[in-house]
């Protein structure tokens, strides 16, 4: 129903333009992944806004609404500020009205939220993402084959209304039932703020100061989580597993205050989603190599064929010659769009 | 008078404690339909007390109450009101962010089809009330704009507003002007002849013994007696009412100077208290009590404000003890130029009611006797106390939270604030307003000891008799500006009266007639 | 009754006086107004999609729920009250909705009722625990606030809630005449409230328990009930609110609407009206409403930084309230006072002060006295 | 006046009641007190790690920011004020911090201080429009919070500003004695603060202006002063704790803190503090903080959900007022006034019954009127 011809009948010029939304302004992760999908859509000839939601999931609901209603724009490139289904319908009413959509990050519409492998995003769409199961599998695999010892450990988890819970909580069980040395003594959602992260940690380490694992599910939160178990007098004895490492991961990594960190596409993430999007709207089934449709699995992308997605003090050199972390120190802020 | 009729109100054994006082005792009363009760005693008696259990705003702890046959005990106010009763209340009880209007409508509005408001009648029933109690209060005028005097009056209209069976005035002419109160009397005779029955409570025993067919007399919750008006006199009703013979007050009196001396404490020169009103010149000595006299809304109130720091005057100059003094523009300033104000609203002006009384007594102090800024509890209790016995204080309040104590100890303990301060110049407003017979002398009686120790005292008061009696002399009041000054020289009550109604012929006196308040100027000629 | 007797020497300083106070107290009395004015022209003339029909409705659905629930925070507020748990029980609400919309049993209409049903319990709560307990509003709201969106965590472990039953995406997302279902509800709540405010007994009630509690208890009026029923309505509010946002976002999400509750505070008090209770009326709501509303979308649409939207915001709640606050002491409190008595018959129903002639004892009968006294 | 007749079967009925009033005003007045040890015992016992010197220090640490802001907090409450703009302060002021320590030029206990100075200035700001304004202060911080954080994010971007300076950390990791420093700093803050409140001229000065500003002033009490102060203290906690977080973060955040106020109010209303002012003392707010910190370490330990704790929060806090509303209803309003008078000397502290004495007993032995009574 959505595959006939161009989306946008009277877009003036020939210049096309592509919307992007962004759940905040005020993080590195997205802030990167935003600045990939501009730098694609620029390269590539099309013109691009950004909106920012500011972590409101029914603003963004209203922006991606303003800007269907604009009737100016040939795609959208959504990464979901809120928890999953959040803009359904609204991108329901951007696709009827012939705009076409690429999520990245968060795939919308799932109603098998949390469980899937990703292989069937919502049906005229793509999802592109690097945070798959199998990935978080690996991640505490790695762990828990690093310290064979066992003991005790602890998750300072993605928050609980973001799809990465589900997903996380279903790989650990898989993994930890392989490892019955290893006993949870937390899986506390945090909210993807260092200050937050820094409370929690502080509370699990008063509570169990044997505590010998800390996995942190992003950077942001392990400079909290870290700045807890050292103000505890615990950064020697609890190994920490960081999750997108940032440059200052990077340089922890290295002198070994975090044991392993899993490094971050978030620059891909964004850049390969609006490829895809562009794609759909030059009507072929791939752009650059990027499909239109389906799910866009960054895990094989091209930038982490050879080294993977592990960082460790052995590694840490090679992952930034190839040009990693991707977040960068202190990224510019994106400047907001105007739909009309 | 009907006596076979059936009461309109009828108390029986209804008693009511608060948390460590019983403040009504097994108390009966029967009114009938037709006359007036009134009610006297001391502060804290438990006459209020009565008031509050019959017009459902407190529950009784025992006893039953009846209205018009119909039990209403604890039923609350609304209950009551449906049963007849309507009650003007001691402590104020409009509401300041609305009109006159609908203040004196508030809980009984007139409406049309059961749900409209009717305001063209309720303007016109307005228009009646304030006529028949000589009110000129516009009803459009905001409740906050209000005095005192005026918010009273408007809840006087608001109890003769419908149809009362049951009419209970508590206190309502402490603070209302002369013109209003003869009109209430009116009123209250016209309300009887019509077969209300009205409580009546009132400090002024001359008006009870006036007003009222039956008087009933309450001491520390309990009734001591009941007669008829007739059979009561002034002198046995104080005597019912304390429960022996009042000791004479030191008694001053205007002429009878005992220390004054020639230096001046206060002089005041070309004050204006507004840009509109005249200038005022006077100066009070050493050692005597000065009396302003006025009416109310006259501008005592506004005339010690300026005086205390608590808003400038427009113009003037001032010197205290031959000094000039700059203006002082807080209470804190006008402390320091040794000028200390006892304000006449006690509960927000006078006390930090949540504080025990020592902390009261000791707040103005503490900061000038304290070592380093730290307090010694044993030195301010010291100083509390020895200030609470000057003035008659007793000392077993000092621990109570100032809430708790009865309107004359709070009065007292207002006085006592500054009492230790030895300020040459010491401002007391309305002192008695509120106070029961007993208190006032010992007030008077403080009143003339700071005088003899050589203070200058302005005192301000609502009762002419007692400006008469109390000062050593007495300045007449008119529209913020002194109309007169009588001088050592005791006027009678006729010629001050005069001069208060600006009748007088005195060729300064007189300014024009709205000059005083702005706002209210406007207001008129708005209209 | 002679109209002739003006007080001669007086009026041209009176006119005079009475002008410059006139446009004063317009100046103190309507200045959110002004800036509310300003704000549209400017931002209109600055961008022109700002007055387009789609740019407004869009604005309007964005603002709904906030919009709903400040009508009863009016009351609330006027009332002399606060209520800080509505942020609470939107979440619960949405929730809820949620949770109605994946079993299929419930009809969408039906959930939108136990939504409202439920907001209307918390609010009954929050009225016994104020005026029963006498607790203050302040922590009785903070506390069930935090009860209830602790208890919709608890009940989701956190984790959203996903609609199923299709139909009920409509409430959210479907219009009538052009115009979305929220901003129906909107308009009218805002009618509604107005009218309920400013033209019945039940309205004029509030203002009095807001003004002095104690005084309309002892004048008869059910003080506790009347409070308890604005925190009943705020509740209703807001979960009509809940329901609204989770149609919209087809999700039920228990960590939505964090700070919300300041949010619609915000918009009460923009408009200018004071904490004090008492005063305000339902057009204030709506100005304050509408000049938050218009300074977010303008800094939206002249691409401005949102940063400096929080700064202005602050600014503007000052300004509002200090504004009001200067006119009271500038003595236009009569203005302010939300009187409708009086104000329905401004020509000729104002008692002149002194002028007795006004009052009608000398045409209508013999003795005022006779009439309706006893 | 015969003074034998003592009021003899009265006696034995007062003493029972005195007695039987006293156990009740106990339960009242320290129910929380009561609440905190239970909570402690029962923790204690279920897991044997929470007496632990380690986990009590770092419970401490935790909670540091907030203490350090309730204190001041706690004087603004008693002096009848409200303070919602420390969550913008602390969040300005561990951007500043950051900042600082990112360029080497100034040492961090310069930093420090200018955190703190930038703290008072925010809260002078506060005090004046509260005070010279006349804008409610709800209403004023709630501004001010929304323009010093919307200006914190318009200096960052809203980026965090990583901090460089090594030194700079140290502030929130380093230890003396054991004790961390911003355990410390709290441990000061709460003793200075207890010792101001209740043993100096300025403490008993905040009682009054919060218990009757008008009298205050008219006792000449510079009360404009008095409650500007409070929010500029409020404002300094603000800044102390805002670096303190910056260097434990090494980060400087601007969206830090989101709610942190809230919490601070929490801390203090928990601990039985009225908001109506002139009433409460800073070993409430102690125990306020204590019974929120050990609920949440219990929640950790014994690993409950995080989301119930939100529950209990909400419901310790309702009692706690709850408690304090119902003690004085009680009639114990004696003795919950924070007094040295009355609190030290507990035994005679109650009223006799009988507000009698006002009769005109100059004599100093016992009243007459209470002999005729009985
Ligand atoms: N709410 C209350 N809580 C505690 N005690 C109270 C309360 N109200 C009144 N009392 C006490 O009850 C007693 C009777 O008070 P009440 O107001 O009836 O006296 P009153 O005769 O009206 O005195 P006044 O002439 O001063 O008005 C007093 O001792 C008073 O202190
Ligand atoms: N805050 C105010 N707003 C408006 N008018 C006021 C205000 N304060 C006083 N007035 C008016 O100023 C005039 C003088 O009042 P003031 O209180 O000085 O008189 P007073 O002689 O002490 O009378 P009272 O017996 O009422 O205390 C009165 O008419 C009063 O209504
Ligand atoms: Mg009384
Ligand atoms: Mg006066």
């Amino acid at each position: 129903a959505c595959g006939n011809g161009s989306g946008s009948g009277q877009a003036a010029s020939d210049s096309k333009r592509i919307a992007v939304f962004q759940p905040t302004n005020t993080n590195n992760y997205t802030v990167t992944e935003i600045k990939g999908a501009v730098d694609a859509a620029k390269s590539n000839g099309y013109e691009v806004d950004v909106f920012d939601s500011e972590f409101d999931a029914a603003k963004q609901a209203s922006q991606v609404q303003q800007a269907t209603d604009a009737k100016r724009y040939d795609g959208f490139v959504i990464m979901a500020s809120g928890a999953p289904g959040t803009v359904c319908t609204q991108i329901q009413n951007a696709m009827r009205a012939g705009i076409r959509v690429a999520m990245i990050n968060q795939p919308a519409c799932d109603p098998a939220y949390g469980q899937n492998e990703y292989a069937n995003p919502m049906k005229g769409t793509s999802f592109t993402g690097w945070q798959s199961p199998k990935l978080f599998q690996e991640y505490f695999e790695a762990a828990f084959k690093a310290n064979p010892e066992g003991g005790e450990y602890a998750v300072i988890a993605p928050p609980a209304a973001h799809q990465n819970f589900g997903r996380v909580k279903a790989a650990l069980d898989a993994v930890a039932a392989k490892h019955p040395q290893w006993t949870s003594v937390g899986f506390v959602p945090g909210d993807y703020l260092t200050n937050t992260a820094l409370a929690k940690t502080a509370g699990v380490i008063a509570a169990h100061p044997n505590l010998k694992l800390l996995f942190s599910l992003y950077s942001g939160m392990t400079d909290g989580a870290y700045a807890a178990l050292s103000s505890a007098g615990h950064a020697d004895t609890v190994k920490i597993i960081d999750w997108v490492s940032e440059v200052q991961g990077y340089a922890r990594i290295k002198s070994g205050v975090y044991q392993i960190g899993f490094t971050g596409l978030p620059y891909e993430e964004g850049y390969r989603g609006t490829q895809s999007v562009i794609a759909q709207i030059t009507g072929k089934d791939e752009f650059q190599g990027v499909p239109a449709f389906g799910f866009i699995d960054l895990s094989k992308d091209p930038k982490v064929a050879k080294l993977g997605f592990e960082v460790k003090a052995t590694n840490v050199e090679q992952f930034q010659n190839a040009g990693f972390p991707e977040l960068p120190d202190q990224p510019a802020t994106l400047k907001v769009a105007n739909p009309f | 008078m009907n006596a076979e009729s059936s009461p309109a109100v009828r108390l029986r054994a209804v008693s009511r404690a608060y948390p460590g006082v019983v403040a009504l005792r097994d108390f009966n009363l029967t009114v009938l339909p037709g006359t007036v009760t009134a009610l006297v005693g001391e502060n804290g008696a438990g006459k209020s007390t009565v008031v509050r259990v019959l017009s459902g705003a407190e529950r009784p702890s025992h006893g039953t109450v009846e209205v018009g046959g119909q039990d209403t005990t604890g039923q609350g106010p609304a209950r009551a009101r449906r049963a007849g009763v309507r009650v003007v209340h001691q402590e104020l009880l409009t509401v300041p962010a609305m009109t006159a209007l609908d203040n004196v409508f508030l809980g009984q509005p007139i409406l049309r089809f059961g749900t409209l408001f009717d305001t063209r009648r309720m303007q016109r029933r307005y228009a009646e009330l304030a006529a028949m109690l000589d009110v000129r209060i516009p009803a459009n005028k905001s409740a906050r704009a209000l005095s005192v005097a005026e918010a009273q009056s408007l809840e006087i209209m608001r109890a003769l507003q419908g149809k009362a069976k049951v009419l209970v005035l508590d206190e309502p002419t402490a603070s209302i002007p002369l013109g209003e109160r003869r009109r209430l009397y009116e009123i209250v005779r016209e309300l009887k002849r019509r077969g209300v029955a009205i409580i009546y409570i009132s400090h002024d025993l001359d008006e009870v013994l006036d007003v009222s067919d039956t008087v009933a007399v309450l001491r520390g919750g309990v009734k001591i007696d009941e007669k008829p008006a007739d059979g009561w006199t002034k002198p046995a009703l104080i005597r019912a009412m304390l429960g022996r013979t009042p000791q004479a007050g030191i008694k001053g009196g205007a002429g009878q100077l005992p220390l004054r001396s020639n230096e001046p404490a206060l002089e005041v020169q070309r004050l204006r208290v507004s840009p509109q009103s005249a200038e005022l010149n006077f100066s009070v000595q050493r050692g005597e009590i000065v009396g302003l006299a006025g009416l109310v809304g006259s501008g005592r109130s506004t005339i010690l404000a300026c005086l205390a720091g608590l808003r400038g005057p427009s113009a003037g100059t001032l010197r205290v003890s031959g000094q000039a003094v700059r203006w002082p523009g807080s209470p804190a300033a006008a402390r320091r130029c040794g000028i200390v104000l006892a304000p006449e609203d006690r509960k927000h002006q006078g006390l930090v009611l949540s504080l025990p009384t020592a902390d009261n007594l000791d707040l103005p102090t503490m900061r000038t006797s304290s070592r380093f800024f730290i307090r010694s509890d044993r030195e301010a209790l010291k100083r509390a106390a020895s200030s609470a016995a000057q003035v008659g204080l007793p000392s077993i309040m000092l621990r109570r939270r100032a809430l708790n104590l009865s309107g004359g100890n709070q009065q007292k303990a207002v006085l006592g604030k500054w009492i230790s301060e030895g300020a040459p110049v010491f401002l007391v407003d309305e002192p008695t307003r509120g106070v029961d017979v007993g208190a006032k002398q010992e007030i008077y009686s403080v009143l003339r000891k700071l005088a003899d120790t050589g203070a200058a005292v302005i005192f301000v008061s609502s009762e002419l008799e007692e400006v008469l009696e109390h000062s050593d002399r007495v300045l007449a009041v008119r529209n913020g500006a002194i109309v007169r000054d009588f001088g050592y020289s005791v006027p009678d009550s006729h010629t001050l009266l005069a001069a208060l109604f600006g009748q007088d012929p005195e060729p300064e006196a007189s300014p024009a007639e709205n000059e005083i308040a702005p706002s209210r100027a406007n207001e008129r000629t708005s209209k | 009754m002679t109209p002739q007797t003006a007080p001669a020497p007086n009026e041209p300083r009176s006119i005079l006086a009475r002008l410059s106070t006139g446009s004063r107290s317009v100046g103190l009395r309507y200045g959110m107004v002004l800036l509310l004015a300003i704000l549209v022209v400017g931002v209109s003339t600055a961008e022109s999609s700002f007055l387009t029909q789609s740019n407004l409705l869009n604005l309007a659905l964005q603002w709904a729920p906030v919009a709903i629930m400040a009508v009863p925070m009016t009351l609330v507020v006027i009332a002399g009250g606060f209520d800080l748990s509505v942020g609470g029980t939107y979440a619960a609400a949405c929730v809820l909705y949620a949770y109605l919309g994946t079993g299929g049993h419930w009809g969408s209409s039906e959930a939108l009722l136990v939504c409202a049903a439920m907001g209307a319990v918390i609010g009954l709560i929050n009225g016994l625990l104020i005026t029963v307990l006498d607790v203050n509003p302040f922590v009785a709201t903070l506390g069930t606030g935090y009860i209830v969106r602790g208890l919709a965590l608890v009940a989701t472990g956190g984790i959203p809630v996903i609609m199923t039953t299709t139909s009920f995406t409509n409430l959210g997302s479907d219009s009538v005449g052009g115009v979305p279902i929220p901003v129906w509800i909107l308009l009218a709540s805002l009618v509604v409230g107005a009218f309920v405010l400013s033209r019945t007994v039940y309205g004029k009630q509030i203002y009095a328990v807001g003004g002095g509690e104690e005084a309309s208890r002892l004048s008869g009026l059910k003080t506790r009930t009347l409070r308890t029923s604005t925190y009943a309505l705020a509740g209703v509010a807001a979960g009509v609110s809940g329901a609204i946002i989770a149609s919209r976002l087809s999700t039920g999400d228990s960590t939505i609407g964090a700070g919300i509750e300041l949010q619609v505070i915000t918009v009460v008090l923009a408009g200018g009206i004071a904490l004090s209770g008492g005063e305000g009326a339902m057009w204030r709501a709506a100005v304050g409403l509408g000049v938050l509303a218009v300074l977010g979308n303008a800094f939206d649409l002249m691409q401005l930084s949102t940063f400096w939207q929080s700064v202005v915001t602050g600014a503007v709640l000052i300004a509002a309230i200090a504004l009001d606050r200067f006119g009271k002491r500038q003595g236009l409190a009569d203005q302010t006072t939300p009187t409708m008595f009086i104000s329905t018959s401004s020509g000729d129903g104002f008692t002149a002060p002194g002028d007795r002639s006004t009052a009608p004892s000398s045409n209508e009968g013999p003795n005022p006295t006779d009439k309706e006294l006893v």
